[in-house]
């Protein structure tokens, strides 16, 4: 670890910086008065939800502010120049030569219309550090060294032909050809599947090791930042709550809020008697299904019963989302059949009457896409109680402010409102509250909670384990994330390429003997040890 | 465009139809400021002509010339066996002489000797049979097929001699054979071949393409010597009124007809252009059905005759280039016009109200059909009438038709419609064009027994002054008792620039001098 | 490459259809229109003898149906007829006026095109500034005035000046430059009434994509502003565009009738016209035709450059 | 020097309209009440200089016969009288007053073309929709026959359908609005496509919603952005439709003012450098640019892009 005061090694300094956004027509500040020292070859973690400023500080790092925003005060040095004032061709000099990015998605970061290796060069060529031709044999011995798959080729495919962790490495790559003295990496691994993520935070925290660079390390995952930081910063709303190295971050947190950070992890409803269960509410009888040629679920069954939540986990393309939609009735499946209460419901979904498709509710994992944006809460979740209970006038308008307490939501403040006026895990509340107004026996909960910092994700937990104790129900619970399984779950299937490769009680499943893909999954969990993924390489490397 | 293209055709068809033989005995009035043109004429230049019509469609086939464009070019490169000239008199050309049997029933022609076609072949008696033949028979496709229809048999005595026979007496048949359909083409077998361009007149075509441009040079072997004065002759079809206006303006053209007479007033100030203008017989007339309800009362018809300034339509519509009609198509240059005898009707809404009281009518609602295709400013000139008959007790509301279409759905089809007519050199043929009763163009199906007796006597009267006594009674019973409203008389109106020279008396006949601008003009 | 081919054999077959289908309307419309040709040709003066002559004649007696097969059997082996007005083969009328329309929409489409891209770049480049706003609003002026109103205040400012000819003569074996010279007004009112739509989609097109990661991406790779817009923005907003030019390049070529009577430019626009109003069927239907392959052709072009452009389509996984 | 005059007055016109554009907001902002007033001040100046020039058409519209100063096709004068205090913009070539004529065309006009663009875009969308959310052979059957509509030139389909039903303003609505409508539908389809697949829809879908509801409720409000945008341009090109047949001989009927009309009735005056076919012709591109100033306004707001 480098020593925070040694001047002469400091890369970057911020003072006392304040930054503005721009809503309606106000400005409000979004980062207040915030410090930050940064010294050659160290990496600083950045953590906090969202909405605590932490990308825009990253990027007011770089002297940049998105559309809509502004520094208001303060100033931003890099090694000794004026960010904050420089021209900005002065600015651009500096960016992406001597300061990179690299984003949280970079399947949409990375320019679909031109090769990864164009993209590579274009900085350095441009910024004249080196030539086409040298930047492409470059690119050649950092994209072997991001241990990406046939280094010499991968540069000459586009975005789209690679995947989402291997990208993420190549925008890694690509932050490295000019050798900066400091990477931002903006969440770069929340997008991904737990097992490539383990590899991408290999590759990154190489690479920075190798070239000495600083690093500023944004992400809401703390275990994540445990793995790759020297320091961590903790911001809420802007303001800096508290700075430490690490280990003793992680050891003995100062702050309450850092403290309710950490204990988010250590949620888990008290585990369930196993009763005589009775009839399933919804059975999946040997579905084969899929997408024209390509079978996506292969030979599948499982049961769901009232007042249970059954965790299905997989990586993506398991065929987790695809059984959910032959439960909806969207994916009418090749072979098999869907029971509810024991008897075979239709496979389309359009030959299913009212009540069958009042009893099956489904919870997205976008709430920003499941709810129509144009259409007021009254509406949203009112529109069920109506169609399916025929409420209509005082009725219907009660049964909605019902609904919103039940979702811990003030009636009269939120009846009126648009989801774009509301917070991501108020939408998510939402999409619980219209999957309720159906009054359903069974709803699918399709990684209700991936998209939602730890703290909200907890609370969304907390009142779907509530709400089931109130109404018996049962849920399908889909997710990639062992944690939230720990947490909700009474079963367990777990799923790998359309298969079933493992199924039971949760206890059972957390204890050994694995099948060795629940396995892998669960010792890619990274945990708040900073020297786990060390010694999980160490492992891993020594298995095999 | 379409409706340019088709008052166009429009008024093309309807001088197939009725003008066909239309020859002007119509004065030449000189507009004011127009320098006599007098100097001898000069041979030499091409002439670029940029005619109001003209359309792709365009056929060299004589039974199709329907519009001036086609007209003007077939009489550039054709000649016929008679010819009208600037007073509206007739003259030989082809024919270097005829005369009639007693009964008017058999004409002989004497062809002229030594005249020869742009392609060297000598025209004879055979040529002349052939080009009339062309339009007559069963199978005849022409548009000329009705006026030569009384021909029952015609044949050639010698070489340079023809004979034709009629199924009545006509002493207008020399006038008709002037028309420009019948055109002296050669015969080959003794038929003549539709598409050629080949003709004895004073223009040979080096090239024509339909709707782009005629481009044609001096017959070196024209038999007029005194005519012809141009080395050659572009004939370009502009059918944008603004863009052949701008032609001749920039220059790229030297002669143009069918001024836009909204804008008249300013092309007179353009330095190097002069305006032309010559009135003739052409009337624009607006028709009413005199057989149902209610222009089936003649109370209903004075009232509309009454609810029109005709001050006011020759003013705005033709800009001044007209003069006023007194409902009947007499024209002052015809030999009976009534003149002072039958006084000018103008407009009087009292009076107008007092027919329509005779009625039984406060008021009445009528329409008016009206399209460009009837003549220009047609539409225009409804609005007018509308406007001043509201006055009277008369809603017009004026219905524009479709161009397209206007002569076969419209004319003789709706009650009150807009027409136009190319006018005849005397009374009787007038008359017993479209006023007689039951004739195919009688307009307005108007039947008057008095006015049918008169026009069969007045045919054989020979006592002038008896004459004029008929021909002005007819006149007034049109005016008073017809049902066609004539409001005005419209001019020919061409522009050309100062370089352009002009014989004295320009034809009032048809545009551009009669059709023969290119044989009759020079540069000067 | 290959779904590449396919896509075009697909739409190829679709566009025949099309075309099939255009020309039944076509033939259909025209036989509604009042009148036939021998009315036409004739006019009033028609006698029922001469009609009835040029009807037997031209066949026009035989019913809707036979003369609509035996037009189709004629055009399946390529022959188009002739033109009932004089004659002449369609083939041979058409084709020179092809030619001129042809050169006319390129003529215009080469100003027009690079014009309107650049414009729309700079408008993306300069947005809401004063340049963007004065030329999204003198765009705009431009496309509200109608075509022949453009048409002849260019002739007022350029023609009457003797700068530039009113009307477009062409004549035989005069040279290229001389060619572009006398056709230039036309071109020019043609290219200021597309310019103004293809620009606004260009700036939409390219604003539409400013907000995406990459554009970010590229902004903090130290990329200048109009490298990020014309490396990064514009390859992805090529779809858009592609499909806007070939929108209007269509346009150029079908609807360039009024420039063609103002210009007196003989294209195949006013071949078109005339022949409707002469119920010159034979013609109406081949230029019909030709209008419409000309949209569907285009519109597949663009299709296809516009798959060529996006590699999503180009290389699959 | 007079190039530089032109660019004077151009300038001169720029800063005033945006004056008025100013002054315009501060009013509305203080008659308003407060939630829509915010609204207003965010406006950018072209907007609100839109909104004014929208607001003025509206009311000289509706108020057409109690501003003008004579009747609609009166004839008052001479023809073509030049401006003076009675006849303010002077008179046409028939002696009609060419400010009552310029007034009542903005009731005819702009009514008629509104009438058209609103039929074209309920029917278009209500079909674009459709296709988009069934899908399958009434999709395929509804884009088949537009490419067909759409292959045929529209100058010369509306000459050939209007020539057949005949010039009224009932058939010229029509025929125009049809073809238009392909143009909409074309659009709608397209939008309504990268809607279907969220993941609202089929939740509704889920529900057991009817194909109206989906379409009204949950598509069309989430396709207006673009569609609105789409309304700015269609609204001028219906202007131009308009004047193009007249052109042809097939617009709107005499003695009804039309602005579109009326540049094609004095549009040769402008080889003369008369500029009264300006009038008509400033008074279209006024509204076009208004109409579209607020549109891109709209756009913008709905873009969510900050700049």
């Amino acid at each position: 670890m480098a020593d925070q005061n040694n001047a002469q090694d400091r890369l970057l300094t911020i003072r006392n910086l304040w930054i503005e956004g721009q809503s309606e027509d106000k400005w409000s500040p979004i980062i207040k008065g915030v410090d930050l020292d940064l010294n050659r070859g160290e990496v600083l973690g950045l953590i906090g939800e969202s909405g605590a400023g932490k990308s825009t500080l990253g990027l007011a790092a770089m002297g940049f502010t998105r559309d809509g925003c502004r520094i208001s005060d303060g100033t931003v040095e890099f090694d000794g120049i004026d960010l904050r004032n420089a021209q900005a061709g002065e600015r651009r000099a500096l960016l992406g030569k001597r300061i990179a990015y690299v984003a949280q998605s970079a399947a949409a970061s990375f320019n679909p219309a031109h090769k990864l290796i164009d993209q590579y060069s274009e900085a350095p060529v441009v910024h004249g550090v080196m030539s086409k031709q040298q930047a492409e044999t470059d690119a050649t011995s950092l994209y072997e060294q991001m241990q990406l798959p046939d280094p010499g080729q991968i540069g000459f495919r586009y975005p789209h032909q690679v995947s989402g962790g291997q990208l993420q490495r190549a925008m890694t790559a690509m932050a490295m050809a000019c050798r900066p003295d400091l990477i931002i990496f903006d969440e770069p691994t929340t997008a991904l599947d737990v097992t490539t993520q383990i590899e991408v935070l290999a590759a990154i925290r190489n690479i920075v090791k190798e070239f000495n660079t600083a690093a500023i390390y944004i992400t809401h995952d703390l275990a994540v930042v445990a793995q790759m930081a020297d320091r961590i910063k903790v911001l809420l709303k802007g303001e800096e709550v508290e700075e430490a190295d690490t280990r003793t971050m992680l050891s003995s947190p100062q702050e309450d809020y850092t403290k309710s950070l950490w204990a988010v992890r250590s949620y888990a409803r008290a585990e369930q008697e196993e009763t005589d269960k009775g009839t399933p509410v919804v059975s999946v009888r040997n579905v084969t299904a899929g997408y024209g040629d390509a079978i996506v679920l292969d030979d599948v069954s499982f049961d769901f019963y009232q007042g249970r939540t059954v965790a299905v986990v997989g990586e993506s393309g398991s065929g987790k989302s695809t059984a959910a939609r032959v439960i909806t009735g969207l994916l009418p499946p090749k072979k098999g059949e869907v029971l509810f209460d024991g008897k075979v419901m239709p496979a389309d979904y359009r030959s299913r009457d009212r009540d069958q498709l009042r009893q099956v509710q489904m919870i997205y994992q976008m709430a920003d896409t499941a709810l129509n944006p144009k259409l007021r809460l009254r509406e949203l979740i009112g529109r069920p109680a109506q169609m399916y209970l025929g409420l209509k006038g005082k009725a219907l308008e009660e049964r909605v402010r019902s609904l919103l307490d039940l979702i811990e939501l003030e009636p009269d403040q939120y009846i009126d409102r648009l989801p774009s006026e509301l917070s991501g895990g108020q939408k998510q509340r939402i999409g619980i509250a219209r999957a309720l107004a159906a009054e359903p026996k069974f709803i699918i909960c399709d990684e209700v909670t991936s998209a939602l910092d730890q703290l909200v994700a907890e609370g969304i937990l907390r009142l779907l384990d509530n709400l089931q104790s109130e109404f018996n129900l049962g849920y399908m619970f889909i997710t990639h994330d062992l944690a939230t399984v720990r947490a909700i779950a009474d079963d367990v299937v777990v799923m790998q390429q359309g298969r079933v490769v493992e199924q039971g009680r949760k206890a059972a499943m957390f204890q050994p003997p694995h099948h060795p893909y629940t396995e892998l999954l669960l010792s890619s969990v990274p945990e708040m040890d900073p020297d786990w993924l060390s010694e999980l390489l160490k492992s891993r490397a020594a298995a095999g | 465009m379409t409706n340019s293209i088709n008052r166009s055709a429009g008024l093309s068809r309807r001088s197939v139809l009725r003008g066909a033989t239309a020859l002007g005995a119509a004065a030449l009035i000189l507009p004011a400021g127009m320098r006599a043109a007098s100097a001898e004429p000069k041979k030499g230049g091409i002439l670029r002509i940029g005619m109001g019509h003209g359309s792709t469609s365009d056929s060299l086939d004589p039974g199709s010339w329907d519009n001036a464009y086609s007209q003007v070019f077939a009489t550039s490169r054709h000649n016929y066996l008679t010819e009208i000239d600037a007073d509206g008199a007739l003259q030989p050309e082809i024919a270097e002489s005829w005369e009639a049997s007693a009964d008017a029933a058999t004409w002989t022609f004497k062809i002229r000797q030594g005249v020869t076609f742009h392609s060297g072949k000598a025209l004879d008696a055979e040529d002349v049979i052939a080009s009339i033949n062309y339009h007559r028979g069963e199978d005849s496709k022409s548009a000329a097929k009705p006026i030569v229809d009384g021909i029952t048999d015609i044949k050639s005595e010698g070489s340079h001699t023809v004979v034709v026979t009629l199924d009545a007496g006509n002493a207008d048949f020399p006038f008709i054979m002037s028309d420009y359909h019948i055109a002296m083409l050669p015969a080959k077998d003794g038929a003549i071949d539709p598409t050629t361009t080949d003709g004895c007149g004073p223009y040979v075509v080096d090239h024509f393409e339909a709707g782009v441009e005629a481009k044609m040079t001096r017959n070196p072997n024209y038999w007029k010597s005194d005519r012809a004065h141009f080395d050659g002759i572009e004939l370009l079809p502009i059918v944008d009124g603004a863009a052949r206006q701008n032609a001749l303006i920039s220059g790229q053209v030297d002669v143009i007809d069918r001024v836009d007479l909204n804008t008249v007033h300013l092309l007179k100030r353009a330095p190097n252009i002069n305006v032309l203008s010559v009135t003739g017989s052409q009337h624009y007339v607006f028709p009413m059905d005199s057989r149902a309800a209610p222009f089936s009362d003649n109370n209903v018809r004075m009232a509309m005759k009454h609810a029109i300034d005709r001050e006011e339509l020759v003013e705005k519509i033709l800009n001044g280039y007209g003069s006023v009609g007194n409902d009947h198509p007499i024209s002052t240059a015809n030999r009976f016009h009534a003149g002072d005898a039958i006084e000018q009707r103008t407009y009087d809404a009292d009076k107008a109200k007092w027919y329509l009281k005779q009625a039984g009518m406060d008021s009445i609602d009528l329409e008016l059909s009206v399209s460009d295709a009837a003549f220009g400013g047609a539409v225009d000139a409804g609005v007018l009438m509308s406007e001043k008959s509201a006055a009277a007790g008369i809603n017009l509301k004026v219905t524009r038709e479709p161009s397209d279409g206007y002569w076969s759905n419209v004319w003789m089809k709706k009650p009150f419609v807009a027409s136009y007519w190319g006018g005849r050199p005397t009374e009787d043929w007038m008359f017993s064009t479209a006023y007689k009763s039951g004739v195919n163009w009688n307009e307005s199906f108007w039947e008057n027994a008095r006015f049918d007796e008169l026009l069969a006597a007045a045919r054989s009267e020979l006592d002038n002054d008896k004459r004029r006594e008929m021909y002005v009674e007819m006149q007034g019973l049109v005016r008073d008792e017809g049902s066609t409203v004539i409001p005005m008389f419209a001019s020919y109106v061409m522009a050309h620039t100062n370089a352009v020279a002009t014989p004295e008396k320009v034809a009032p006949n048809w545009t551009m001098d009669g059709f023969r601008i290119a044989e009759r003009w020079w540069f000067a | 490459m290959a779904h590449v081919w396919r896509m075009i054999a697909q739409r190829l077959a679709l566009g025949f259809l099309t075309l099939f289908v255009v020309s039944l309307l076509i033939f259909g419309a025209t036989e509604l229109l009042p009148g036939d040709f021998a009315e036409a040709i004739l006019g009033q003066s028609a006698t029922p003898e001469t009609i009835a002559a040029i009807r037997r004649d031209l066949g026009l007696d035989q019913p809707f149906h036979t003369r609509y097969v035996s037009w189709l059997g004629g055009v399946l082996q390529g022959d188009f007829g002739n033109s009932l007005a004089n004659g002449q083969p369609v083939i041979e009328l058409i084709t020179k006026r092809l030619g001129n329309t042809l050169f006319l929409a390129l003529y215009a489409a080469a100003m027009a095109v690079p014009l309107s891209l650049a414009l729309g770049i700079l408008a993306a480049l300069f947005r809401n500034s004063i340049f963007d706003r004065m030329s999204n609003a003198l765009a705009l002026t431009s496309i509200s005035f109608p075509e022949f109103f453009v048409a002849y205040i260019l002739i007022l400012w350029f023609a009457q000046s003797g700068m530039f000819p009113s009307i477009v003569r062409l004549s035989e074996g005069i040279s290229f430059g001389e060619t572009l010279y006398r056709c230039f007004l036309p071109a020019l009112t043609l290219t200021l009434v597309v310019t103004a739509h293809m620009m606004r989609m260009t700036r939409a097109a390219i604003i539409n994509l400013l907000a995406s990661p990459y554009i970010e991406m590229a902004r903090l790779k130290g990329m200048s502003p109009i490298r990020v817009i014309l490396r990064h923005a514009l390859p992805n907003a090529l779809a858009p565009i592609i499909n806007v030019v070939a929108l209007n390049l269509a346009y150029l070529i079908t609807g360039v009738v009024v420039v063609e009577v103002v210009f007196v430019y003989p294209g195949l626009g006013q071949l078109m016209v005339d022949s409707v109003s002469r119920r010159d069927i034979p013609v109406v239907q081949a230029v019909a035709l030709i209008f419409a392959s000309a949209y569907v052709l285009l519109n597949l072009t663009a299709d296809v450059l516009s798959t060529l452009s996006n590699p999503r389509l180009m290389h699959r996984r | 020097m007079s190039t530089l005059i032109s660019i004077l007055w151009f300038a001169v016109a720029v800063v005033g309209a945006m004056a008025l554009g100013w002054l315009f907001r501060a009013l509305v902002v203080a008659v308003l009440p407060q939630r829509r007033a915010h609204e207003m001040r965010k406006a950018p100046l072209t907007a609100s200089f839109g909104i004014l020039v929208i607001l003025v058409y509206v009311l000289v519209a509706v108020f057409a016969p109690v501003i003008a100063p004579f009747g609609e096709s009166e004839v008052v004068g001479g023809e073509f009288l030049p401006w003076d205090s009675t006849y303010l913009l002077g008179t046409d070539n028939l002696g009609r007053d060419m400010l009552t004529r310029m007034i009542y065309g903005a009731r005819n006009t702009v009514g008629i073309a509104f009438i058209i663009t609103a039929l074209a875009f309920f029917v278009g969308t209500v079909l674009g929709l459709l296709a988009a959310v069934v899908g399958g052979w009434l999709d395929q059957g509804l884009s088949r026959s537009v490419d067909v509509l759409m292959a045929i030139p529209s100058l010369i389909f509306s000459l050939l359908l209007l020539t057949i039903f005949g010039t009224s303003v009932l058939s010229l609505v029509l025929v125009i609005a049809t073809v238009d409508a392909t143009r909409v539908f074309r659009l709608a389809r397209s939008v309504a496509q990268g809607i279907v697949v969220m993941d609202y829809i089929e939740a509704a879908r889920l529900r057991g919603e009817g194909k109206w509801r989906l379409i009204t409720r949950e598509i069309l409000p989430n396709a207006m952005a673009p569609l609105v945008a789409e309304f700015g341009l269609r609204f001028c090109f219906v202007f131009l439709a308009i004047s193009g047949l007249s052109f042809l001989g097939l617009g709107i009927q005499p003695p009804t003012a039309d602005w579109g009309g009326m540049v094609r009735d004095n549009a040769t005056l402008i080889t003369f450098g008369d500029l009264t076919p300006f009038l008509p012709a400033g008074a279209i591109a006024l509204l076009t640019v208004a109409v579209n100033f607020v549109v891109d306004w709209q756009l913008h707001k709905s873009s969510g892009l900050k700049e």
